[in-house]
């Protein structure tokens, strides 16, 4: 067969762009692999029971253990260590450079941080909740009206504003009002967060149930809000259930708001109107600290966040996955 | 008779469950309305909160380049967010221009040219990159992408071209800077962009490839000049989001970027961005102007954001009602 | 073998070969008295009129089917008894639709109420994801039925003469209404509408996606059904609409106006072997439609 | 122009054989007609003539079709170029919705490397004159394509498929979304083009086949062996086919006894 004259350049463009493609996906999926892969890793390396079960112990603190000298933070000061204390001093400032002779290996484990997490986040979802399903049932069951259009719509300014703006919300509302942070208002910013996910897919659940099961309740004569929670409701639950646990773990992955308005803690406290300690700020914190042994922490922090949040999508898939065979 | 009876009972129903539906009914709009209050109140209070700074310096508290919150001798308070500004400007420019054409090779991969055996597991793992809290991108990237991007591209490339091009000007001292940020920004917004972009070249009719085949195209101009034309408003909308995603991300920025307020032209040079500006200073903050004033920035933030999502959701219902049109 | 040459093939050997051995003589007289009266009833969408000035009586007690070709209105009509349409944006009535003397589109009349009274098995099985005994007993409790006793004897009941019982008596608690087969689910659907022991039943097309034994199955549990109930079906299939009613109505789309029209309304027998109109028997012996 | 010659070609869905081997001769300067009930593998067989059936997920075909003495399915052979030289019209009108009229004509001289202002105007002009669709679009050639009526995007359909000057033209029931007077435009069109190019056109009116076509296959659906499998039960002048079938099958389905 005669070949057209620009055919070859064609066929190469052609065979090239799609390499291209499957390279683009190549590199998305390698940061991938080499972040979970660097967690998975370092993380689990930096885990021990102690890691599960203790708090950790400042460097100064260990050291005073050991040579009974003066420890540089006060091991009842909630601040003590953490980023900003009152004075604006910061960790690792050179006011005690000896220390990180001290600092190889991490003394104590993040116990507090997961209490915390488990707290704030909780609270946060319980808060999140009643508005988030209650909003979805709206949009889902008045789809029509003209208000649902506005409250879709807000949903996806929440969803899509930044997180630390949430956060800053919080501090000016709650923070700055009550001068104190505390975990009760680092759950008020996971809940701004945490609603849209809520409503958006509490509509969508709600709205993969058959029209013909809405008219079967209707045919029965019964009023919309009891077939709502007799039939619509209990048919959706599954994916209900999915979209409270993906924003769990939205939620339990946030920094930036909790930032602004838990601060955080270096000891175990779960006092709902005080600081609290938080993996994600952990690893932040313990991220940005010059010693090796909190940079440890910080990977193990990062391991037990990715976890939670691998194990949350996966199981979310294969319930998802589950009940899409099961119905067909 | 019966008949005269029954025809009585109708109006007055004698069962409880008759009256729940306007309860039911004011109880869903009522939650509903919380998050549109959500949203109200959070405009609402960042426009009240920010006002004294908004009447000391007007626009200047966004493009001023002084920041300086300390009231020395020879100087009053400052407060001018252009190099925050900048930063964020600049990082996520870095962001988009990495991640477009990726996630769009991505996207064409993943709804044209993969087998759908591949096709899900894929799918699934480039949602779960978004799905990975930011936080962990901040340690993997402060760990392990910052040296590594150092040795192989920074520290070459400012000693082969800095002399010559000012934005890659050395010294790459830590390594934190705009480059970097904006490539882990990059990574972070890739799954966002890329699972839109498939989703909405999936919902163009297979009649538009088919003709396009049928004049002797090849695949990839099949791709290239029938379908991302037809879902290119979508495809905008899906990077307009990516974009809003990367401007208000915090963590990965506050960790990367090196949080200087000083504007270097070079990308290796560290900066700050809005995000980080105020996850860092607003507890912080030495004077309620100061406050106020990154209440603006963190104000402005959300105006952006908002409104990128307005567009990007105008663009969005733009092209699945085109759709619909065309299907019918 | 093809409907047309069905009904070719019965127009030379009569009605009662067509309808088989099941041929049913229940002529509807005039003392029986008229559950439903429908007086000069147009309903629209919107500006569209989907029905224009239908007038018939339903007599309680009977089996009145409803036919004609699709786009006909058919199923609108039967869906405006139980004022079904409520939740549509844009619907509207007008004319009387009146049942046992009320008419059902008066203002002091409660839609919810009068579907309690007249029950619907839709055209497509639509059972709740809840447990079988759930899916029966869900009417009941609608109709604030506490006594769980009660309740027990009424689904199986029900069960029985939906003739599903001896299939699923074993599973009721185990198994959810959509995990049956599609006939079951019909018939499921059946016994859900019968629980509550509403007066009217509407059929709308109950056998369209079922297959031709389990379609048998609901024809034999409709002639089970109707010396207690009054029932008005609407169907495609003209045999079963043979077989099945004492009454049928004919209606058409208005070429002009795209409304549907009555065309005609009588005894079964006599729509299907001697119609009064050109049109009925045009489409009785499949010329269109 | 070319003719086609179809022997043992058997078209499949992943495993499952759509239609059993079909041999068949199509010749040049003629109308082919392919008509059958709905599920026979007509268009699933035209679709193979022009290797498009393979660009269904998981679709094959194995046999040979010799687009003149050239078999399009032998190793090597470029599927791209085939489609070139064997246009296609399909079911639905396709205009491609980002193109104006001009711009939906030229998409396939584009693709030839035809860059040329001049050039192009003039084989779109030619194009659109041969689908008789000229007239009425000269003066709005840069309006959208799918501004134009169902029948009129069915003939720019045409006239895309045209303007590459292709050997054979396939058409998969170009008229089945179209009203009667636009089918009589089409058909009309079709026994004009004839006389410069080989047609294949699917259509499930036996009508539109009598009236049109000069050649007319029929299939039919063999459920014999449990599962539906499409069969060519007749391929003859069209005049037999109507009037002297050979096959007792064909001859119930044109009295309307089948389908």
């Amino acid at each position: 067969m005669n070949t057209p004259k620009n055919y070859r350049w064609r066929k190469f463009v052609d065979q090239f762009m799609r390499g291209s493609a499957v390279v683009a996906t190549g590199c998305a999926v390698i940061p991938l692999i080499a972040i979970i892969g660097y967690v998975l890793t370092l993380g689990a390396s930096a885990l021990s029971v102690q890691f599960f079960t203790d708090i950790y112990q400042p460097p100064n603190m260990a050291q005073a253990a050991t040579d009974g000298s003066e420890p540089a933070f006060d091991p009842n000061d909630p601040f003590a260590g953490i980023g900003a204390t009152q004075d604006g001093a910061v960790v690792g400032d050179g006011s005690n450079p000896e220390a990180n002779v001290y600092a190889g290996a991490p003394v104590g484990g993040v116990l507090h941080g997961i209490v915390g997490t488990l707290i704030i986040t909780g609270l946060g979802l319980l808060l999140a909740l009643p508005i988030g399903i209650f909003a979805g049932i709206y949009l889902s069951e008045y789809r029509n009206e003209r208000y649902a259009t506005i409250v879709r719509f807000c949903c996806d300014v929440l969803s899509g504003s930044p997180s630390i703006v949430a956060g800053v919300v919080i501090y000016v509302l709650v923070v700055i009002q009550s001068q104190q942070f505390s975990a009760f208002a680092g759950s008020l910013a996971l809940m701004i967060l945490m609603i849209p996910i809520v409503t958006r897919t509490t509509e969508e659940m709600l709205k993969l149930v058959p029209e013909s099961m809405r008219e079967a309740a209707r045919g029965l004569g019964a009023p919309t809000w009891y077939s709502t929670f007799t039939v619509i409701i209990p048919a959706a639950l599954p994916g209900i259930v999915t979209g409270v646990m993906l924003a769990f773990a939205r939620g339990a992955g946030e920094t930036a708001p909790l930032i602004l308005t838990v601060l955080g803690s270096n000891v175990m406290s779960t006092d709902l109107f005080a600081p609290m300690a938080s993996l994600p700020l952990l690893t932040y914190r313990y991220t940005e600290s010059p010693y090796p042994g909190e940079n440890t922490l910080a990977w193990g922090a990062a391991f037990v966040l990715m976890m939670l949040v691998l194990v949350m999508n996966i199981l979310v898939r294969v319930a998802t996955r589950r009940r899409a065979g099961a119905s067909r | 008779m019966a008949k005269q009876q029954h025809a009585e009972s109708w109006s007055n129903g004698k069962s409880v469950l008759r009256h729940g539906d306007v309860p039911f009914r004011i109880g869903t709009v009522v939650l509903a309305s919380c998050v549109v209050g959500l949203v109200l109140a959070m405009g609402v209070i960042m426009f009240v909160s920010s006002g004294e700074a908004r009447t000391a310096f007007g626009w200047d508290v966004l493009v001023g380049q002084v920041w300086n919150p300390v009231v020395t001798d020879i100087a009053e308070p400052t407060f001018g967010a252009w190099p925050a500004v900048r930063g964020t400007l600049l990082s996520s420019l870095v962001a988009l221009v990495i991640a477009t054409p990726l996630a769009m090779g991505i996207g064409i991969f993943l709804a044209e040219l993969c087998p759908p055996a591949l096709s899900t597991p894929l799918s699934f793992l480039v949602e779960l990159l978004a799905a990975i809290p930011s936080v962990i991108y901040g340690v993997w990237g402060v760990f392990v992408f910052v040296p590594f991007f150092n040795q192989v591209f920074s520290v070459p490339v400012s000693d082969a071209l800095g002399d010559y091009i000012p934005w890659l000007a050395g010294p790459v001292a830590t390594g934190r800077g705009v480059m970097v940020t904006g490539i882990i920004m990059a990574i972070m917004i890739l799954p966002t962009i890329a699972s839109l972009t498939r989703d909405v070249l999936r919902l163009v009719p297979n009649t538009q490839r088919e003709a396009m085949l049928a004049i002797g195209a090849t695949r990839w101009e099949t791709i290239w000049l029938a379908v991302v034309p037809y879902s290119r408003a979508g495809i905008i909308g899906a990077v307009m989001l990516g974009l809003g995603r990367a401007l208000g991300e915090t963590m990965a920025a506050t960790l990367l970027i090196g949080n200087s307020q000083r504007i270097s032209e070079s990308l290796f040079a560290p900066a700050t961005t809005a995000a980080s500006l105020v996850a860092n200073e607003l507890t912080n903050s030495v004077s309620s102007l100061h406050e106020s004033a990154l209440i603006t920035v963190a104000f402005a933030l959300f105006g952006i954001t908002l409104v990128l999502n307005l567009g990007a959701r105008l663009l969005i219902w733009y092209v699945d009602r085109g759709m619909a049109g065309g299907r019918s | 073998m093809t409907m047309r040459s069905a009904m070719t093939l019965s127009r030379s050997i009569g009605f009662a070969d067509l309808v088989g051995t099941r041929t049913r003589t229940r002529p509807a007289t005039d003392s029986v008295n008229a559950k439903i009266e429908v007086r000069n009833f147009s309903f629209f969408y919107g500006n569209f009129k989907a029905i224009n000035t239908v007038s018939m009586d339903v007599p309680a007690n009977h089996v009145t089917a409803i036919i004609g070709p699709s786009g006909c209105g058919k199923s609108t009509l039967l869906r405006a008894i139980n004022r079904m349409h409520d939740a549509t944006i844009g619907a509207r009535a007008e004319g009387e639709m009146r049942f046992d003397g009320v008419n059902v589109y008066d203002q002091d009349v409660d839609s919810v109420l009068l579907r309690r009274r007249v029950g619907m098995v839709f055209q497509r099985p639509n059972p709740f994801q809840l447990t079988i005994f759930d899916n029966v007993a869900y009417g009941l409790r609608v109709n604030g039925m506490r006594d769980k006793k009660l309740i027990a004897q009424k689904v199986e009941e029900s069960l029985k003469r939906a003739a599903l019982w001896d299939e699923v008596k074993d599973r009721l608690f185990k198994s959810l209404g959509t995990a049956l087969s599609g006939g079951q689910q019909q018939r499921l659907c059946i016994a859900r509408a019968i629980a509550s022991n509403p007066e009217v039943i509407l059929m709308d097309e109950p056998c369209s996606a079922l297959d031709p034994i389990a379609s048998l199955k609901i024809e034999d549990l409709i002639d089970d059904l109707r010396d207690q109930f009054t029932i008005v079906i609407v169907t495609h299939n003209m045999q079963q609409a043979a077989r099945v009613s004492d009454l049928t109505a004919f209606m058409l789309m208005n070429r002009a106006t795209r409304a549907g029209e009555l065309i005609e309304f009588d005894q079964t027998d006599k729509m299907f072997t001697a119609p009064s109109d050109q049109r009925t028997e045009d489409y009785i012996s499949g010329q269109f439609g | 122009m070319s003719s086609m010659t179809i022997s043992q070609l058997a078209p499949f869905y992943g495993a499952r054989q759509a239609v059993k081997p079909v041999d068949m001769q199509i010749a040049t300067q003629e109308i082919t007609a392919i008509i059958g009930p709905s599920g026979c593998g007509k268009s699933t067989v035209l679709r193979c003539l022009n290797r498009m059936h393979e660009t269904i997920l998981g679709a094959s075909a194995t046999g040979t079709v010799l687009l003149d003495d050239e078999d399009i399915y032998a190793p090597g052979i470029d599927a791209t170029l085939i489609r070139r030289r064997v246009g296609m019209v399909f079911q639905q009108p396709v205009a491609f919705r980002t193109r104006n009229i001009y711009e939906n004509v030229a998409a396939g001289l584009r693709l030839q490397g035809m860059s040329r202002k001049a050039e192009l105007d003039q084989a779109v002009e030619e194009a659109l004159r041969s689908a008789v669709l000229w007239d009425e679009v000269k003066d709005v050639l840069s309006k959208p394509g799918t501004a134009l009526s169902g029948g009129q995007q069915q003939r720019l359909a045409i006239a895309r498929a045209l303007a590459i000057k292709p050997d054979v033209l396939l058409l998969d029931e170009p008229c089945s979304a179209l009203d009667p007077i636009a089918t009589a435009n089409i058909e009309e069109l079709l026994v004009q083009l004839k006389t410069t190019l080989t047609i294949v056109i699917v259509t499930h009116s036996m009508q539109q086949a009598a009236r049109i076509s000069d050649q007319t296959a029929v299939f039919m659906v063999d459920t014999s062996s449990g599962n539906a499998i499409g069969e060519l039960v007749e391929k003859s002048s069209t005049t037999n086919v109507f009037t002297n079938p050979s096959d007792p099958r064909t001859e119930s389905y044109i009295s309307g006894r089948v389908g």
